[in-house]
């Protein structure tokens, strides 16, 4: 319908209105900026119509008839009562169900892959005693994260062999933060570099 | 004399075959294990399976000749199988003995994930062992949390400014536990500043956050006995698109100035759109989110930054509620806990260098995960 | 009422899922398949609520003439206009939908996430200050990993770039893996709490 | 304002055009700057390379447009090396935005090799539910996809010479952006049918991901641009191509970009100490 040529320049105009907010606020900025949420949330309507809706709810409970598919349509229903002051507590319901599986769910999830997991990972093991520096690595470690956790008890007042290794977990977290900026640092500039190729190469050709 | 039987005898068979249910799956699934054979260069083996009541071997599968064993997950519940495994290397077979006969079946209960089990028991036990202390009124220690006593501070200013606060929930879901923890702060906050008749500004980019950030600052606005103060209009819904909702809050702060704002809860690559725009529009910035990956950048682009952790304990803090104190007790003895186990398993594991200490390898066994 | 029958649900629901987690068999396979289309279903229904929202605060400004309305006209032409382009035309891959996506939202979101590329140098150099031993090391530790990340850092010192994977690898780690264990405890607390009906929050402020 | 405090006190615009001149000057005219290249690339690399002739390899598009930028040219070089070493490559992936990268790279890199589609390297596009697909594929390649992205018939693709599953797949690449990604196809994949996985992520998620390469649960991980830029390297000293570099050219840009960031820090540090002295 409209050829890519257009498609092209209406995406460079609307990267050059974002960057123009680099400058300040202006109306290119803000018009983008409206653009952008009014034609995300339609996208979204139209998704969540098509690919969970229509299939996972009108299919099954309409056209072909499963009753079973009452429970979450009225579930979902109960999120207008918000509207209505005298039954507006029904909201509790759907939003009891969708934490209660939230919940549910990570209990076991987390305590397997963020616990069990990495004190699998955190263990010093026989193999290092071969290497000096595998040794060494492994005992900065383990001091890092026992110094890190300490530095977030809570109910002991930080003083003494405490404050010591709270003092010590404070320096390996501005270590590994300092360490995470400056690799965040490349993944930005790349995404960067991204846009300015779309606008150097896609759109004016000037560059390979 | 090896190669003079190769010779003589050709490719070895697979030898050792042993055939078994697949231990903690939902059936259809039976396990070959075998032992490879010694020649090198097999090229693969090849896997057959005979059905009760079938004439022919069929084969079922193929596997690399570094492998021993093979998963058959194409089989029925409850039906007799046997199988062999052939050793193939350029156009030479050698066939194992055929199997045991096997049948396979769904299990009730994942034996190989007893160790999680074990972990939600004892650290349900003692998280509501505290509480349950807590409720009997024992006053618990909690200790200072630097940034929090900056809200009482930051709600003061934006008063004396008469400007907007900002408060911005994360933008996860109702399910991040690090949203609930904003929203139990969001409470507190909206008690201020109903309080001090503050203009509190809540965009949401969870469509069930914002229904549940609306109830919060309605119900604190009401239980300080303020709710004429209240504006839903201010309580509101973006969009769910996590650059379009950055885009419109950086219009709201260069716009509506804040002279505070709060980013509270679960960020992504947005959390330093967020707080450098913020920063240069001069309002004081409080962060807190336990996304360790955005840490870095709240550090360096606000105020005060609470971390990991400190979110969750800042709304025990805030509300010096006994039980969620209670819990954080408990969650201090859970840490500890850990880092005991770190370090005595360590200890034993270093130990199992050691011919005669060999066993305390399975500790590494009862914390492999699956 | 208003309570006990949201928190009973959430309580059900919550050791449900959790024990389910224990259990192999198909069916409390098909059990969890089953509950997470429905908790699909529930959220889209939320998004009703979201819509609604945003057409009516733009709505407002419009009836209003508040301030700059025009945007928000913006806003409430683009919505419509693209939630029937989808809702009419579907959203398959070779959809207009698709179009609008990939034209107009990449190229959108593509750029607002590169502005952070100028912002992180804005806030490093606002920032990175060696006020105290701490913010000294912070910075020390991001020039590392700054030049180790890139070929003029292996030209500077070849070892530059195995200490900024060491600066990740070791320490790094180990600060993560902290915040891990204390976050991973925090999750499990509340959620035992919310199902236990003990963190009462989201009934709305009073607990 | 004193020379000190306005070296402390740069305007944000003037940051903001020097980061742009310095990222768009190498664009214009290379500068080539050639690195080492690091362990995980070269464990990844290898991992490809020592796969035997006619081994199917998995290479997964778990990323959409915004990071394209990191991994696109990751899956181009991959697919130059797979290609190259004579594998047959299947590409799927789990997100739906990403189907058309997955889609563009094989049309582009296979002609090259004169590949053969159906024959060499099959396109299975993408199909929701990602724990089921990935369990699918699993039990059954031609169940989970009865027919790839065209609506060629499974068993008319004489790629697949059999029903199959991950048993016979030998390695596979997830190149991931984010959730889901390598961390599920490790979850599902592996942890139940036990295949091999390298990833590739964006620079800020590689460190997420050194745990899974410290417990064996990952074969090699190409981190971001540098990465993709080195296996292009290995490609090239590999005699297996002579394409233009993309991911070379770009780490370019990256490196005057991080000098002038740390530039600056130094220069407010700078300032920051003279004006301390003199107080």
């Amino acid at each position: 319908m409209i050829p890519q040529e257009i498609w092209i320049w209406i995406g460079a105009i609307l990267t050059l209105f974002i960057f123009s907010f680099l400058y300040g606020d202006n109306p290119f900025y803000r018009f983008a900026e409206h653009l952008y949420v009014g034609v995300s949330v339609g996208y979204t309507i139209a998704i969540t119509w098509h690919n969970f809706f229509y299939p996972d709810l009108i299919v099954p409970l309409f056209k072909q008839g499963n009753l079973f598919y009452l429970i979450p349509f009225l579930l979902g229903i109960l999120y207008f009562s918000i509207f209505f002051p005298k039954v507006s507590w029904l909201i509790r319901i759907p939003m009891g169900f969708v934490l209660g599986y939230g919940s549910g769910v990570a209990i076991p999830a987390v305590l397997q892959a963020n616990i069990i997991k990495q004190m699998q990972g955190t263990f010093l093991t026989p193999e290092i005693l071969h290497r000096t520096d595998l040794l060494l690595w492994g005992i900065i470690s383990l001091v890092g994260v026992v110094a890190t956790v300490i530095y977030f008890f809570f109910s002991r007042e930080q003083k003494g062999l405490t404050k010591g290794f709270a003092s010590l977990g404070v320096i390996f977290l501005m270590i590994g933060f300092g360490a995470s900026f400056g690799y965040t640092v490349m993944a930005r500039v790349s995404l960067l570099l991204g846009r300015i190729q779309f606008l150097l190469r896609d759109w004016l050709g000037i560059i390979k | 004399m090896q190669y003079l039987l190769l010779f003589l005898f050709g490719l070895a068979p697979p030898a050792n075959l042993r055939v078994f249910d697949t231990p903690n799956d939902a059936g259809k699934s039976i396990t070959i294990c075998w032992q490879p054979s010694s020649e090198e260069g097999v090229s693969y083996y090849e896997i057959s399976r005979r059905g009760e009541g079938e004439q022919e071997f069929q084969v079922c599968g193929i596997s690399l000749p570094t492998d021993c064993q093979f998963i058959d997950d194409k089989v029925l519940n409850g039906k007799v199988y046997c199988y062999k495994v052939v050793a193939v290397k350029e156009g030479e077979r050698a066939e194992s003995e055929i199997s045991q006969p096997v049948i396979a079946s769904p299990q009730w209960f994942a034996t190989n994930r007893i160790n999680v089990l074990i972990g939600v028991i004892f650290f349900s036990f003692l998280l509501l062992y505290f509480i349950y202390h807590a409720r009997k009124g024992k006053q618990l220690f909690i200790r200072r949390i630097s940034g929090l006593d900056a809200v009482e501070e930051a709600v003061g200013r934006a008063t004396e400014m008469g400007k907007p606060i900002l408060y911005i929930p994360g933008l996860g879901s109702i399910a991040d536990i690090a949203t609930i923890a904003s929203l139990n702060i969001l409470g507190e906050v909206a008690k201020k500043t109903a309080q001090y008749e503050t203009t509190l500004l809540v965009p949401n980019r969870d469509p069930i956050v914002y229904t549940v950030a609306y109830e919060v600052c309605k119900e604190a606005y009401t239980n300080v006995g303020r709710p004429d103060a209240f504006k839903g209009d201010n309580i509101f819904f973006i969009t769910d698109a996590q650059f379009a909702y950055a885009a419109a809050v950086d219009g709201i702060m260069v716009r509506e100035k804040p002279a505070t704002n709060f980013f509270l809860g679960m960020f992504w690559a947005e959390s330093l759109i967020l707080a450098e725009t913020g920063a240069t529009t001069g309002a004081i910035q409080i962060a807190g989110t336990d996304a360790v990956h955005q840490l870095p950048f709240f550090i360096t682009a606000c105020d005060y930054t609470l971390i990991g952790e400190e979110l969750y304990a800042a709304s025990a803090y805030l509300s010096r509620e006994p039980l969620l104190v209670g819990s954080l007790k408990g969650q201090d003895y859970g840490k500890l806990v850990i880092l005991l186990l770190v370090l005595i398993g360590s200890a034993f594991l270093l130990l199992s260098a050691l011919p005669q200490f060999k066993f305390f390898q399975e500790i590494l066994k009862f914390f492999s995960v699956s | 009422m208003a309570r006990s029958l949201p928190l009973a649900l959430c309580f059900i629901m919550g050791v449900l899922m959790a024990v389910q987690f224990f259990i192999p068999h198909p069916l409390s396979q098909s059990f969890l398949d089953l509950i997470i289309k429905w908790v699909r279903i529930i959220s889209a229904f939320a998004l009703a609520l979201g819509v609604r929202s945003v057409a009516l605060r733009h709505y407002e400004r419009i009836r209003r003439q508040k301030g700059e309305w025009g945007f928000s006209a913006v806003t409430i032409l683009s919505l419509i206009a693209t939630a029937l382009i989808g809702l009419i035309w579907g959203v398959g891959a070779k959809s207009y939908l698709r179009l609008i996506f990939s034209n107009i939202m990449v190229p959108l979101g593509a750029t607002m996430f590169s502005i952070l590329a100028f912002y992180m140098a804005s806030a490093a150099y606002r920032a990175f200050r060696a006020r105290t031993v701490e913010a000294t090391l912070l910075l020390i530790a991001s020039f590392v990993v700054m030049l180790g990340m890139v070929p003029i850092g292996t030209a500077i010192s070849p070892g530059l770039s195995d200490l900024a994977e060491w600066l990740l690898s070791v320490p790094n780690m180990a600060a993560k893996r902290g915040i891990m264990f204390g976050v991973a405890l925090g999750v499990i607390a509340t959620s035992l709490k919310i199902i236990l009906g003990i963190e009462r929050g989201w009934l709305g402020g009073k607990r | 304002m004193s020379f000190w405090e306005r070296l402390g006190k740069i305007d944000r615009k003037i940051i903001f055009l020097v980061m742009a001149v310095v990222i768009i000057i190498p664009l214009l005219s290379p500068l080539n700057l050639v690195g080492k290249v690091g362990r995980r690339t070269k464990e990844l690399f290898q991992a490809i390379d020592k796969l035997p002739e006619g081994s199917y390899l998995l290479i997964t598009i778990d990323f959409d447009p915004q990071s394209m930028p990191e991994l696109y040219p990751m899956y181009l070089a991959i697919l130059r090396h797979a290609f190259a070493k004579n594998l047959r490559v299947i590409v799927t992936g789990l997100w739906v935005t990403g189907v058309g990268l997955g889609e563009e790279g094989l049309k582009t890199i296979a002609p090259e090799y004169n590949k053969v589609y159906g024959k060499d390297y099959v396109f299975l596009g993408w199909k929701p539910g990602i724990t089921a697909v990935i369990l699918g594929m699993g039990r059954s390649m031609k169940e989970t996809f009865p027919t790839d992205y065209y609506g060629t018939p499974y068993d008319s693709l004489p790629i697949f010479f059999d029903d199959i599953t991950y048993k016979n797949i030998p390695f596979m690449v997830s190149l991931s952006a984010g959730v889901p990604g390598y961390d599920a196809w490790i979850a599902y994949a592996q942890s139940r049918f036990g295949i091999r996985i390298g990833a590739g992520v964006t620079a800020v998620s590689a460190a997420d991901a050194y745990p899974y390469l410290q417990s064996g649960q990952l074969t090699g991980l190409l981190g971001g641009m540098k990465a993709a830029a080195e296996y292009e390297f290995l490609n090239e000293k590999a005699g297996f191509t002579k394409a233009f570099k993309p991911a070379s050219q770009l780490m370019d840009s990256q490196s005057l970009a991080h000098l002038v960031i740390m530039i600056l820090v130094i220069i407010g540090n700078i300032s920051y100490f003279a004006l301390r002295r003199r107080r």
